[in-house]
């Protein structure tokens, strides 16, 4: 077995710096990776692009780092929930590039996979395919997308063994294990780190070949934003 | 005229048997509580399950858990979880029957707006650009006008568009319309609302052929 | 719940005609979807395109259409365990698109997930790149690879739900959940049907929405190409 | 001069700590017999499994466990299945570190040969030319000459080929060689195989610097 365990967050994120692409899993605040957002915060690393699907709320998530203007680009589908978010990018302060939702999921796992570019239906006509090559299949318009590159993907899962194996939660799944592997070097934080052979091979989300480290997250908040139950 | 649960009711019956269906944040996510019982349906939540069920008791929360609009749920037992890949396979596989969403402007071409307002609101299309350019059956859900009253059907739409030639369907507070030949077509009036009303609060070009039924609810 | 159940292998296949194109799920003999197989050789439906992995041996799988002539067109990847196969391809009475595995899978995919085309390095400077678009990302020439189409996939799982739910077991996994959702109807034998509720949402490889039709298949033979065991 | 497992012997020592290996159908597979003991590494196999272990028992023969070879297999405990999309996702996306193949015929530019012959032997590519399409490091196996006695290692290959400039590696019955500069490097010679057979048997351009050792086996 290859073991992919490293002891901390500050072991997982050595080779971090300035200026670097970063990944991060989660959607809105469901399965995003707690422990390396707060080592980045901590380390106050600059000038950085991240690609997540959302760039969390004003004192959480990606939230962290806005505030402490930590991030030149933001490459994201929605960012609704983020006044500061709002503010900086309508100043100028912070370049973004809002993407499809589901292009953003595949070019993640275009990049995991070895795909340099697709297709997609989505977005044509719009913004978003501006600049971008439209090529027609079976009569109907569609823009080519390439994969994603980036330096360093922090993605956070629920069980994962020593051999980087992982394992998601409900809807915490979403982003996470596309980005496994779709950046230079993978960081997965776990909730419960487990010994080989716990995971049942057949139940397996990640294999570990898309881990270059793994780590047992010290504590998970697991904020929810909107607690709604049934009256 | 129909309140925000109005609408969802109305659009509620557009829900056929064996429907796979994605539900939009704002008045779509009511859409759910009127469906009838004796239709077999099942929610899709582009985040990642199928099978959605309704929000959890108190102490069913769970973090791990929620749909596209953040909020808490619970699954079905027919349920399953994915990575958003195969979730956005689904939408754009068009293996999804039905969509539902709302709109900032819809204009008689079937394009849509609902996304942005230049250098105002930015808050991103999420999931929106993928569903419209790939569902083969998308309603709208809104109101006719905005808040300064103007109307929100359109020649064309001012705003930045999310989708073109798209929307099927266009359910309001005044009425049910579809779009033919690049225009309106009035197929039903809201309760106590006349042709007149609509028309006026129509900015793009309207079909009205022949008698003009009021919605059933 | 949409049920997808039907009570027999006669349902499932209703619709089939000559001329069809189908996928067929299977790695070897790993997988196959015996139950439809067999089924396709009794109706007897002729000159039909075959997607799948392999063809086949001679007496077992897709041998069987191929004994019976009533393939037209195999698109496969490795055909080298038929020798009957082989014989009608050198004859030139059977047509054969031969296409890296890789390729074919992500076809598959493509199809399932509605991408029209994708580029791959797979094949390049070889006789699958012929009459293809080649394109270069970061100075490497990939090759444009198109969706399949097909009209029914007929796929093997190990477990199904009513609702169309499916879990594949250990290596009989390989291109089934791939071909759920990537032809028109899609067509589904399991080991074991249960009821809604049995398999664990997390677990689910191919989610019920990919799936037309769903039964318990009547019995498994599961054949074993090569048996090699410890000396 | 080698026979099967003493090539496999010799490639084993290629195999580095922490390496993610494909092995492919002959004498690669034999190359698993022979890895040292203390080095960490896990053996793919592009049907859908990572984590390869031996044979299994007779009792422990099991029709959904099978490598690309349709060999009868066991997994391991760090063991993980998936379908074959993520399975060439491993290969394309260079995740896999070492490719180990046969080939019929190897060119001096590093093309290679190994999937057909036209007119008489068509099995098919299977995934070879996804893997020496995308892999950062292949070694072919082979027999340094064929049945009828002819070079394998060639100018430019006459048989349709797999893969272009791909080839890092050959281990022969006769020769360790890399390529270099569109030629094949001389960097080992068999037990008591000369520089000067090994010339002979290669019909390619052959590099020979210095002196040439002789493997450690």
């Amino acid at each position: 077995m290859i073991n992919k365990t490293v002891n901390n967050v500050t072991e997982a994120l050595e080779g971090i710096h300035d200026g670097m692409t970063f990944m991060l899993g989660g959607f809105g605040l469901s399965g995003i990776p707690e422990n390396c957002i707060q080592e980045l915060v901590k380390r106050n690393v600059k000038d950085v692009t991240c690609i997540s699907n959302n760039a969390g709320v004003d004192d959480f998530g990606l939230g962290l780092l806005l505030k402490k203007k930590q991030i030149k680009k933001m490459i994201s589908s929605y960012v609704g929930e983020n006044a500061e978010f709002e503010r900086q990018m309508l100043s100028g302060e912070l370049e973004v590039d809002l993407i499809p939702q589901g292009t953003l999921a595949e070019r993640c796992r275009a990049a995991q996979n070895g795909i340099p570019a697709f297709y997609t239906p989505a977005g044509y006509g719009t913004e978003v395919a501006e600049g971008k090559e439209v090529r027609d299949f079976d009569g109907k318009p569609h823009i080519m997308e390439e994969a994603f590159k980036a330096d360093f993907a922090f993605v956070k899962a629920w069980k994962g063994d020593e051999a980087g194996n992982l394992i998601f939660k409900g809807t915490a799944r979403n982003f996470n294990p596309l980005m496994c592997g779709a950046a230079k070097v993978t960081v997965v934080e776990v909730e419960q780190l487990v010994k080989p052979g716990e995971l049942d091979p057949n139940f397996i989300h990640i294999p570990g070949i898309f881990v270059q480290r793994i780590f047992q997250g010290e504590k998970y908040e697991k904020r929810i934003e909107q607690r709604t139950t049934q009256s | 005229m129909l309140d925000k649960n109005g609408i969802a009711k109305r659009i509620a019956q557009e829900v056929q048997d064996g429907f796979y269906v994605n539900l939009g944040i704002g008045i779509p996510t009511l859409v759910a509580n009127y469906v009838r019982d004796d239709i077999e349906l099942e929610f899709q939540s582009e985040n990642g399950i199928l099978g959605m069920g309704p929000f959890p008791r108190e102490e069913d929360v769970d973090a791990d858990l929620i749909n596209a609009g953040k909020q808490t749920i619970t699954a079905l037992p027919s349920a399953s979880f994915f990575d958003s890949a195969l979730s956005f396979g689904m939408i754009r596989g068009q293996h999804v029957d039905l969509t539902i969403l709302g709109a900032m402007e819809v204009a008689q071409n079937g394009n849509i707006a609902n996304w942005k307002i230049p250098g105002k609101m930015v808050k991103g299309m999420g999931g929106a650009m993928d569903l419209v350019g790939s569902a083969k059956n998308i309603i709208v859900a809104m109101m006719h006008t905005n808040k300064a009253g103007d109307s929100k059907l359109l020649k064309t739409c001012s705003l930045p568009l999310t989708g073109v030639e798209c929307v099927t369907k266009i359910v309001t507070n005044l009425a049910v319309l579809d779009i033919v030949d690049k225009k309106f077509r009035l197929l039903e009036r809201a309760p106590g609302v006349s042709v007149e009303a609509i028309q006026q609060a129509t900015e793009g070009d309207l079909i009205v052929e022949g008698d003009i039924p009021e919605m059933k609810l």
